[in-house]
C-alpha cells in the first residue's frame, strides 16, 4: 500500500524502515491486520493459516531433532504429550471421557490439561498427542463451525466439521508433521449421536467407538468388554470412567484426573471431573474402589485343603 | 508377535499362549507349544526372538530335570523361578544374550498356593496375580484389572482368561488364531481346550 | 505410520520400526551418550578468518576494549595488523570476534547508518545502546534465516552521562554485564575479568583499567593459540572514542628454560 | 467549449504556477474544526473543539495517540487522518523495535511530509485532505508540527488549523513571546483562549466540545502522570479547572493560571451548564 | 537414521538455538498474583551475566515471564508489547489477560514449524477481579492456572509447589479444608523458599531474584508492608497495581 | 529411552535427629507400562543398615543377592554386623568392580552408625552406578525422580526432626516428587530407623 511512498521517498526514516523489515523479514510484523476488528488475529479469521517455516533443505528433519524427546530425550523443545481419550456412541447419546495429564519427556508437565475441547454446545473435540495442535485447530474449527451457522442458518454436521478439519489438518501431511494425531469429533446432529476420529495423515473415520492416545489400549480393553448398544446412561458414564481409569493407571503417560461429558440432544454436558487416583481407592462417591488390590482385598488364590479338621479326628 | 498370558485363580494358574511360528510376514507353524513343562506342578511359556526361545527354555527344561534327578524333592516355584532368573540376568550380561521373556507359573503343594512370575529378557522378575507378554498385554492388563479375580474356581478363570483372548482378536492388527492353554493346580500339570 | 501408542502426538520417525518388546529399542540416536542436540552444532557454513576474544570492561570514567591484531585462517596466524575494533559514530565502539568477513559486512551496515544518522542534521545520534539494538536484530533475523553473520561482537559506549556494554552473538543472545568477554576470552579472561571490576566499576581508575586488560591480553596470549601478543585498546568517554595504536605485550618465557617439555629443551 | 480550469489532476500547474488540487486539499483542512498547539521550554500542548455531526452523535475525535512521546491533533477529512496516523504508529514502533529509541518528532512529521508530497507529483493520486499538529518530546525537548497536505512540515512556537484558525492565530501572534516561561496551566489557559477565538459568536468552551492533549510533566491538576510525562489527552470532567481559568471574553488581562483559580475566588457557578444535546455547542455567558 | 551412507545422508547445520538457563513461576492468589524469575542468564556452564531479566510487565494488570532461548524470547517479549501497543491505539484501553493469553498462543503456533524455544508464563489480574496464571509450551499449548514453573528447575520447584500451594497428599483436618487461596505474605514466603531451594540445587539458577506482585483494583497492599527493596510500576493508582520485589540468591 | 528410566522407580534417605529415614516408591514399570504395584526396592541389610536400589529392575534383584552374599561373608569373617559407613564402602567397591559393564543401579544407603562412645549417630550415602559415594548430612536421593526430589527435599527437611515429624517430610517429599514423575510412584514405603526399632510404613499415594 505504501510501496509507491516508499519508493518515491528519499526520507531516510522510511528507507530505515524498510531496511528493518528486509533485515528482520518481517513485513507482517507491523501490517494492518494488527489493529482494528481482527485485532492481530487477521490470520484466524482469513482462510488457512500461513506458518513460518524453517529455511533448511528439510524442515521435518529440523523438527524432529529439536522436539523428539522420545526418540532423543536430550532435546531442547520438550512439547506436551501422552494422553488418554475415548468415545463411544450408545442409545442414550455419546460418552466422551479424557484424562487430563501431559507429559514431557518423564515430567509430569500438567495433571490439570482440558483435553475436551467444547467446539461449540453442540460439538466436542477431544485432545490426543501435541496439545498445542488440537487446541489450536480445534479452536479454529470452533470459528468455522460458527461461520457456517450464520452463513447457513444452521448448525455444521458433525461429517462437516470434522470432514473440515481433516481436510484442514491434511494440508500439512508430507510436512512430517504430527499435527493432530486423532482426535474425535463427537456431537449430536439432524442424523442423531456421531462419531468422527480424524487424524493428521488424513484419516477420518465414522464409528461406534474410538479410543485414542498412550493408554488408548488399555481402555480398549475395559471399553470393549463392557460396551452395549443399549446402555442406561449411567451404565454408559461409569464404562467411560472406568476404561479412562484403567488407562491411568497402567500407561505411565496417562493419568491424574478424568474428564467426563455426555453428548446427548441438548448439546454436551459435563458429567464430572473425577481424581482417577481417588477412583482407585474409593471409586465414584465412595461405591467402591476401582483398584485391583482395592477390589480383591482379603481374597485370596491360596487354596488350604479344608479337611484340616479331619486330620486330627 | 508372540502373546501369552496367565492368570491365578483359587489353588491354580491358567497359561495361554499363542502357538504360531512367524519368520518375517509368514506364519512358518501354527501349532507350536510355546509353553514348557518344568515339573509337575511348574509351567513356562516363552517368547521373544525365535531362535534364543527354544535354546533358552529347553536349556532351562534340562537344568531342572537334572536338578530333579540329583535332588528326591522338586524346586518350588518360588526357588525356579529364581534361578531362572538368574540365568536371565547372568545372559543379559554375557556376549549373547538371550532374548526370551517368560511367564513362569506353579503351583506350591507345601503352601497350597498358585504362584506367578512375570519375567522379562534382562532378569527382571516380579510375582504378580495376572500377567502377559507381548502386545496383548497392553490390552489385557487393564482387562485383568477390572475382572481378574483371586478366588475364582477354573470355569471362572478360563472365562476371564477367553475376555482377554477376544479383546486382542477384536483390537490387535496381528492377533494370533490359536492359542494353547494349561492349567497346573495341586494335580499336576494339563492342557486344556478353549 | 508409527503405530507404538506412545509415540503418538509425536514428531514422525517412519525409517525405524517400533513392533517391538523384546530387544532393546532401537530408536534413532538412543544410543547412550549421544546427544544429537550436540550433534547439530555443525556447519552449513562455518567462519574461515576468523578472531579470537575481545575483552571489554566498565570503568569510572566510560567502557574500555581490547582486542588482538590477529586474524587466523584456520590454525594458520594469516593476518597479523588486522583491526578489530570499529568506532561507530562518536560515541560507541564495536568489538568483533569470529568471522572477519562477517565483521566486514557488519561495519559496512554500521558506517550506512552513522551516515543516514548525520544527513539528518538534527542534533540526534545512535548511541551505544542503538547500535547494540539494531546489531541485536540483525543478528537474531540472520539466525531465522538460517544464514547467521558469525560473530560474538561487544559493543560499547559512553553517551549523556551513562556508560555501556554488551554483548551480542551469532544467534541474537544478547547481554549486559560491568565486564564481558568472547570466544576464548570467556573462560579465561572472565574470571580476572569479573575479580578486579564487578562491583567497583564506579571507582576503577583509567590505568588500573588498562593494566587489568593489559594483563589480561597476556595471559590470552599465553593460553590462547589463536592470539597474538600485539592488541589494540578502545576506550570511549566523555569525550568520545579513542583506539589506540597496536600495543605490544611483553612476554617472558625464560621460566621454560628449565621445564622439561617446555620450550626449547624437548629431552 | 473547452475551458482548462486547471484543477482536475494534481499534476499539472495552473499559469499562474499553483497546483490547484493541492489548494482545495488545503481547503478540507479549513473545513475541519480548529486546534491549536503551543509550546514552552517544557511542554507541547494540543487543543481541539470537538463537532458533533448532530444531537444523534458523539463528539469526533480530535486528537489521537501515535506513541508514548507523540500526540497529533487533526483537522479536515478523519478517514485520511486514520490513515496517516497508523502509518506514524508502524514509524513509531520500527523505530522502538530496531534501535529501542523513540522515534525523534522531526523525523516521524518528514516522513508523513514526505508522503503527502508523493501525492502531490504522482498522476492519479489524491492529496491527503487532512493537516495535523503533531507534539512531541524526544533528546531536544517538546516539540510543535504542523502538518499540511501540500508535504509541508514546519515547527512552530503555537500555530492553529482548522475553520477560523486565524481568528486564534490572532492570538497566538499576540500572545507567543510569553509562551516559552509559561507554566502547564498558564499554558493552557493561553491555548483556551486562542482556541475560543475560532468559535462563532455566540458559542462557548465546555467539557464536552474541548479536548486536551499534554506531552511533558505532571500539571498541578493532573494525576496518574508517569514521570516522563509521556502523551495524554484530557477530555470531560478533567478540563473543567482549566476552563475556569479563562478570563471572560472581553476581559482585557487574559493570563490569570488555573493553578491559583479555585482557591482565590469562591465555588464559582459552573461555567457552563452540562451539555443537553440540544446543541452541538454551548453557551458560555 | 543417518549412517554415513550416500543412501542416508545426515543433514549438517547450524544450530540456531541455544539454552540459557534460569527458572521462572508464577503463582495466582484470590485478588492477586506473583511473578518471579531469577536473573541469571548462563550458556552451559559459563555465566554469561549476574542480571538479564525474564519476568516483563506487559501492562498494569498483565506481567510476562520467558524462559529458555534469551534471543528468543527478548524477540518475542517485544513483539508481544508491540502487539498489545496496537491494541491500545485502536480499542484505548488495556487488552485484558485472558486475550492476551490467547495472542500468546497464536503466536507461538505461528511458528509451529520453528519453534520458539521459550517456556512463557502470564499473571496477573483478570476482567473479574481474581488472580490468574497462564502457562505456555513452546507452540502454544496453554491452561489457566493457580501456579506454575517453567525453566531449568521446573522439576525441582513445581512438586514442592504442588504441596505448598494446592495441598497435594496433605489430608485436610476434619472439618478445616484447605484454603483456596493463599494469603499474600504466605505466596511471597513460598516464591523465596522455592528460588533459593532450586538455587541451591541447580547451577542455572541464582544471583538474583525478581518478584512481581500484580493486586487487583481497589485491593490493600496487605502483605507487601515491610518488604524490603520493593518498588511500584503502575500508571494508574486507582487501578490493578504492580509491584516488584528485588532479592539477591546465591552468587556460586 | 534410557536404560535407567527402563524400570522407574527412586529412592530418598533422610537424616533425622537420632534417626534416619529410607523411602521409595513401588512401581514396576516396563517403560509406558506398568507391571507391578508391589515391587520393593529397599532392603535391610542388618537391623541398623538399609540400602535402597533404584535403577533397572534385573539389577535390583541381582545387586541385593550379591550384597546378602556379600554382607554373609563379612559377618561370618568379623563375627559382627556390619556398620553403615563399611557397608556403603562394599557398595562401591561392588559397583565399581563393574566399572565398564556398571550395574544400572544408583543406591542409596541408610543407617544407624555406632560411635566410639557407644552412641547411634545417623549414616546417609549415595553412590553413581559405579560406585562414587556421596556423603550427606541432610539428605541422598536418587532414581527418576531425582530432581524432583532434591526440589521438595530443599524446601521440606529441616534439621534434627524427631522420628515421627521426619517419617511426615520424606513422606511429603516422596509423594510429592512422584507424582511429578511419569515413570516412578503406584504407592510407596517408608522406613524410619531409631535407635530401638524399625518403622515400617506404606503409603497410599496416587496411583496413576
Amino acid at each position: 500500500m505504501h510501496a509507491f511512498a516508499e519508493r518515491f521517498s528519499t526520507n531516510s526514516a522510511s528507507a530505515e524502515l524498510r531496511r528493518a523489515k528486509d533485515i528482520l523479514g518481517e513485513d507482517n510484523d507491523v501490517s494492518d491486520v494488527m489493529w482494528g476488528s481482527n485485532a492481530g488475529f487477521g490470520s484466524l479469521a482469513r482462510g488457512i493459516p500461513r506458518f513460518v517455516v524453517p529455511a533448511v533443505q528439510d524442515p521435518s528433519a529440523f523438527l524432529r531433532m529439536h522436539t523428539d524427546d522420545h526418540a532423543d530425550p536430550s532435546c531442547r523443545i520438550k512439547i506436551k504429550h501422552g494422553t488418554t481419550t475415548l468415545a463411544f456412541r450408545f442409545k442414550g447419546g455419546v460418552i466422551v471421557a479424557v484424562d487430563s495429564r501431559a507429559t514431557a519427556g518423564s515430567y509430569v508437565a500438567s495433571g490439570t490439561v482440558k483435553k475436551v475441547i467444547e467446539i461449540n454446545p453442540y460439538l466436542l473435540g477431544t485432545m490426543a498427542g501435541g496439545a498445542a495442535d488440537c487446541q489450536y485447530w480445534e479452536t479454529y474449527l470452533g470459528i468455522q463451525c460458527r461461520l457456517h451457522e450464520l452463513r447457513n442458518r444452521e448448525r455444521i454436521s458433525v461429517a462437516a466439521a470434522s470432514k473440515f478439519l481433516s481436510n484442514l489438518v491434511s494440508n500439512y501431511k508430507g510436512m512430517g508433521l504430527s499435527m493432530v494425531k486423532g482426535t474425535m469429533i463427537c456431537g449430536w446432529d439432524k442424523t442423531g449421536p456421531a462419531i468422527f476420529y480424524v487424524d493428521s495423515d488424513g484419516t477420518r473415520l465414522k464409528g461406534d467407538l474410538f479410543s485414542v492416545g498412550s493408554g488408548s489400549t488399555f481402555a480398549y480393553g475395559v471399553l470393549d468388554q463392557g460396551y452395549r448398544w443399549d446402555l442406561t446412561d449411567e451404565e454408559a458414564q461409569e464404562l467411560g470412567r472406568r476404561s479412562i481409569y484403567a488407562a491411568g493407571h497402567r500407561d505411565a503417560f496417562s493419568g491424574n484426573t478424568i474428564n467426563l461429558y455426555h453428548v446427548k440432544e441438548d448439546g454436551w454436558r459435563f458429567i464430572g471431573n473425577y481424581d482417577v487416583s481417588e477412583m482407585h481407592y474409593n471409586g465414584p462417591g465412595g461405591t467402591g474402589g476401582y483398584g485391583y488390590d482395592v477390589r480383591v482385598e482379603g481374597r485370596t488364590s491360596a487354596n488350604p485343603p479344608e479337611e484340616v479338621p479331619a486330620t486330627e479326628a | 508377535m508372540d502373546v501369552s498370558f496367565a492368570i491365578t485363580g483359587k489353588g491354580y494358574v491358567i497359561i495361554a499362549a499363542d502357538t504360531t511360528a512367524a519368520r518375517s510376514i509368514i506364519k512358518m507353524k501354527s501349532d507350536e507349544d510355546k509353553i514348557k513343562v518344568l515339573s509337575p506342578h511348574l509351567l513356562m511359556a516363552y517368547s521373544g526372538e525365535p531362535g534364543d526361545t527354544v535354546q533358552f527354555a529347553e536349556f532351562i527344561e534340562r537344568n531342572i530335570r537334572l536338578y530333579h534327578i540329583r535332588n528326591p524333592h522338586p524346586l518350588r516355584p518360588q526357588s525356579a523361578a529364581s534361578w531362572i532368573r538368574r540365568s536371565l540376568a547372568d545372559s543379559i550380561r554375557s556376549r549373547r544374550p538371550y532374548a526370551v521373556n517368560l511367564l513362569v507359573g506353579g503351583y506350591d503343594p507345601a503352601e497350597h498356593a498358585p504362584h506367578l512370575y512375570w519375567m522379562d529378557y534382562l532378569g527382571t522378575m516380579a510375582e504378580v496375580p495376572f500377567a502377559a507378554h507381548g502386545y496383548g498385554a497392553y490390552f489385557a492388563l487393564s482387562l485383568l484389572d477390572r475382572y481378574h479375580d483371586p478366588e475364582a474356581n477354573l470355569e471362572e478363570g478360563i472365562a476371564t482368561l477367553k475376555k482377554c483372548i477376544d479383546e486382542v482378536a477384536q483390537r490387535l492388527v496381528v492377533a494370533p488364531g490359536k492359542y494353547k492353554v494349561k492349567v497346573v493346580d495341586k494335580d499336576g500339570v494339563r492342557e486344556i481346550e478353549l | 505410520m508409527d503405530h507404538f501408542p506412545t509415540n503418538w502426538g509425536r514428531p514422525r520417525n517412519d525409517a525405524y520400526d517400533a513392533y517391538n518388546t523384546y530387544p532393546l529399542h532401537h530408536r534413532p540416536s538412543a544410543a547412550p551418550g549421544h546427544d544429537k542436540f550436540a550433534d547439530a552444532v555443525q556447519r552449513t557454513q562455518q567462519p574461515i578468518v576468523t578472531g579470537t576474544s575481545v575483552l571489554a570492561i566498565q570503568y569510572k570514567d566510560g567502557i574500555m576494549m581490547a582486542a588482538d591484531n590477529l586474524a587466523s585462517y584456520g590454525s594458520l596466524a594469516r593476518f597479523k595488523s588486522i583491526q578489530r575494533l570499529h568506532a561507530v559514530g562518536t560515541n560507541t565502539v564495536l568489538g568483533a570476534s569470529g568471522d572477519m568477513s562477517d565483521f566486514q559486512y557488519i561495519q559496512t551496515l554500521l558506517d550506512e547508518l552513522v551516515t543516514d544518522e548525520f544527513t539528518h542534521q538534527d542534533a540526534h545520534s545512535l548511541g551505544p545502546a542503538e547500535v547494540h539494538e539494531y546489531l541485536a536484530r540483525v543478528m537474531y533475523s540472520r539466525r531465522s534465516k538460517f544464514d547467521p553473520l558469525w560473530n560474538a561482537l561487544l559493543v560499547g559506549g559512553f553517551k549523556d552521562g551513562k556508560r555501556f556494554l554488551a554483548y551480542v552473538d551469532l544467534l541474537g543472545v544478547t547481554y549486559s554485564a560491568p565486564s564481558l568477554a568472547t570466544g576464548y576470552g570467556a573462560h579465561i579472561a572472565i574470571p580476572l575479568l569479573r575479580e578486579v571490576v564487578d562491583g567497583r566499576q564506579d571507582t576503577l581508575t583509567e590505568e588500573d583499567a588498562r593494566k587489568l586488560l593489559h594483563d589480561c591480553m597476556r595471559v590470552l596470549f599465553y593460553r590462547d593459540a589463536r592470539s597474538l601478543d600485539k592488541y589494540q585498546l578502545a576506550k570511549v568517554t566523555e569525550s568520545g572514542v579513542e583506539i589506540s595504536d597496536s600495543i605490544k605485550i611483553e612476554t617472558a618465557w625464560n621460566f621454560a628454560e628449565g621445564i622439561r617439555g617446555y620450550g626449547a629443551q624437548t629431552q | 467549449m473547452f475551458r482548462n480550469t486547471y484543477d482536475s489532476d494534481n499534476t499539472v500547474f495552473s499559469p499562474q504556477g499553483r497546483l490547484h488540487q493541492v489548494e482545495y486539499a488545503l481547503e478540507a483542512v479549513k473545513q475541519g474544526s480548529a486546534a491549536v498547539g503551543l509550546r514552552s521550554k517544557t511542554h507541547s500542548i494540543l487543543l481541539a473543539l470537538k463537532r458533533s455531526t448532530g444531537e444523534l452523535a458523539s463528539y469526533q475525535q480530535k486528537m489521537y495517540r501515535i506513541d508514548d512521546h507523540v500526540g497529533i491533533a487533526i483537522a479536515g477529512l478523519t478517514s485520511d487522518a486514520r490513515v496517516l496516523s497508523n502509518f506514524m504508529r508502524q514509524q513509531a514502533m520500527s523505530s522502538r523495535m530496531v534501535f529501542n529509541r523513540p522515534i525523534p518528532v522531526n523525523r516521524l512529521v518528514s516522513t508523513i511530509a514526505d508522503k503527502a508530497q508523493v501525492n502531490t507529483q504522482e498522476y492519479g493520486r489524491r492529496p491527503y485532505g487532512v493537516g495535523f499538529l503533531v507534539i512531541g518530546q524526544d533528546k531536544t525537548g517538546p516539540h510543535l508540527y504542523e502538518f499540511s497536505p501540500s508535504g509541508n512540515s514546519f515547527e512552530y512556537y503555537a500555530i492553529s488549523i482548522g475553520a477560523r484558525s486565524q481568528s486564534a492565530k490572532t492570538y497566538l501572534e499576540k500572545h507567543y513571546e510569553e509562551f516559552m516561561d509559561c507554566s502547564l496551566e498558564e499554558l493552557i489557559t493561553h491555548g483556551l483562549h486562542a482556541l475560543r477565538e475560532t468559535l462563532q459568536q455566540d458559542k462557548g468552551l465546555t467539557i464536552n466540545n474541548t479536548s486536551i492533549g499534554i506531552v511533558g510533566l505532571a500539571g498541578a491538576h493532573e494525576k496518574d502522570v508517569p514521570p516522563e510525562g509521556p502523551f495524554r489527552i484530557l477530555e470531560g470532567e478533567t478540563i473543567q479547572v482549566y476552563l475556569e481559568s479563562m478570563v471572560p471574553k472581553g476581559g482585557e488581562e487574559p493570563s490569570r493560571p488555573a493553578t491559583t483559580a479555585p482557591q482565590d475566588t469562591a465555588p464559582a457557578p459552573p461555567a457552563a451548564a452540562p451539555a443537553t444535546g440540544d446543541e452541538d455547542v454551548q453557551m458560555a455567558e | 537414521m543417518p549412517d554415513g551412507s550416500f543412501s542416508n545422508p545426515q543433514q549438517r547445520q547450524f544450530n540456531p538455538y541455544s539454552d540459557n538457563g534460569g527458572t521462572i513461576l508464577a503463582i495466582a492468589g484470590a485478588d492477586f498474583t506473583v511473578i518471579a524469575g531469577d536473573t541469571r542468564q548462563s550458556e552451559g556452564y559459563s555465566i554469561q551475566t549476574r542480571y538479564a531479566p525474564k519476568v516483563f510487565r506487559l501492562t498494569d494488570r498483565a506481567v510476562l515471564a520467558v524462559n529458555g532461548f534469551a534471543a528468543d524470547g527478548n524477540m518475542f517479549v517485544k513483539k508481544v508489547k508491540q502487539r498489545l501497543e496496537w491494541y491500545r491505539h485502536a480499542h484505548a484501553k488495556d487488552m485484558p489477560l485472558r486475550a492476551i493469553a490467547r495472542l500468546i498462543q497464536t503466536m507461538l503456533y505461528a511458528q509451529r514449524f520453528f519453534p520458539y524455544y521459550v517456556y512463557n508464563i502470564l499473571g496477573g489480574i483478570e476482567e473479574d477481579g481474581s488472580g490468574a496464571v497462564y502457562s505456555f509450551d513452546p507452540v502454544g499449548s496453554y491452561e489457566r492456572e493457580a501456579c506454575r514453573a517453567a525453566g531449568a528447575a521446573q522439576s525441582l520447584v513445581q512438586p514442592f509447589l504442588d504441596n505448598q500451594i494446592y495441598f497435594k497428599n496433605q489430608a485436610a483436618a476434619p472439618n478445616q479444608p484447605h484454603p483456596a487461596h493463599l494469603p499474600l505474605s504466605d505466596v511471597l514466603a513460598i516464591v523465596i523458599d522455592s528460588f533459593t531451594s532450586a538455587t541451591e540445587r541447580h547451577i542455572e539458577v541464582g544471583d538474583g531474584l525478581e518478584i512481581y506482585v500484580v493486586l487487583a483494583k481497589g485491593r490493600s497492599v496487605q502483605g507487601l508492608e515491610g518488604v524490603r527493596s520493593i518498588q511500584e510500576l503502575s500508571t494508574k493508582s486507582d487501578g490493578d497495581r504492580v509491584f516488584v520485589i528485588r532479592r539477591d540468591l546465591k552468587k556460586d | 529411552m534410557s536404560i535407567m528410566q527402563m524400570n522407574g522407580g527412586s529412592v530418598i534417605a533422610m537424616v533425622g535427629k537420632d534417626c534416619v529415614a529410607i523411602a521409595s516408591d513401588l512401581r514396576l514399570g516396563n517403560q509406558s507400562l506398568g507391571i507391578s504395584s508391589k515391587f520393593e526396592k529397599i532392603f535391610p541389610m542388618t537391623d541398623r543398615v538399609y540400602v535402597g536400589l533404584p535403577g533397572l529392575a534385573t539389577d535390583v534383584t541381582t545387586l541385593h543377592q550379591q550384597f546378602r552374599y556379600r554382607l554373609n561373608m563379612y559377618t561370618i569373617k568379623e563375627e559382627r554386623e556390619i556398620e553403615p559407613e563399611t557397608f556403603a564402602h562394599l557398595v562401591s567397591s561392588t559397583l565399581y568392580e563393574k566399572r565398564f559393564g556398571p550395574y544400572f543401579i544408583e543406591p542409596v544407603i541408610a543407617g544407624l552408625q555406632k560411635t566410639p562412645s557407644g552412641d547411634l549417630k545417623p549414616y546417609i550415602a549415595a553412590t553413581d552406578l559405579i560406585g562414587c559415594l556421596n556423603f550427606a548430612k541432610d539428605f541422598v536421593v536418587a532414581g527418576t525422580a531425582s530432581d524432583k526430589l532434591f526440589g521438595v527435599a530443599e524446601g521440606l527437611w529441616e534439621p534434627d526432626l524427631e522420628p515421627e515429624d521426619l517419617f511426615e517430610t520424606i513422606a511429603q517429599t516422596l509423594l510429592n516428587a512422584v507424582d511429578r514423575d511419569a515413570y516412578s510412584g503406584w504407592g510407596a514405603v517408608v522406613y524410619v530407623l531409631t535407635k530401638d526399632k524399625v518403622i515400617k510404613r506404606e503409603l497410599k499415594g496416587r496411583m496413576d
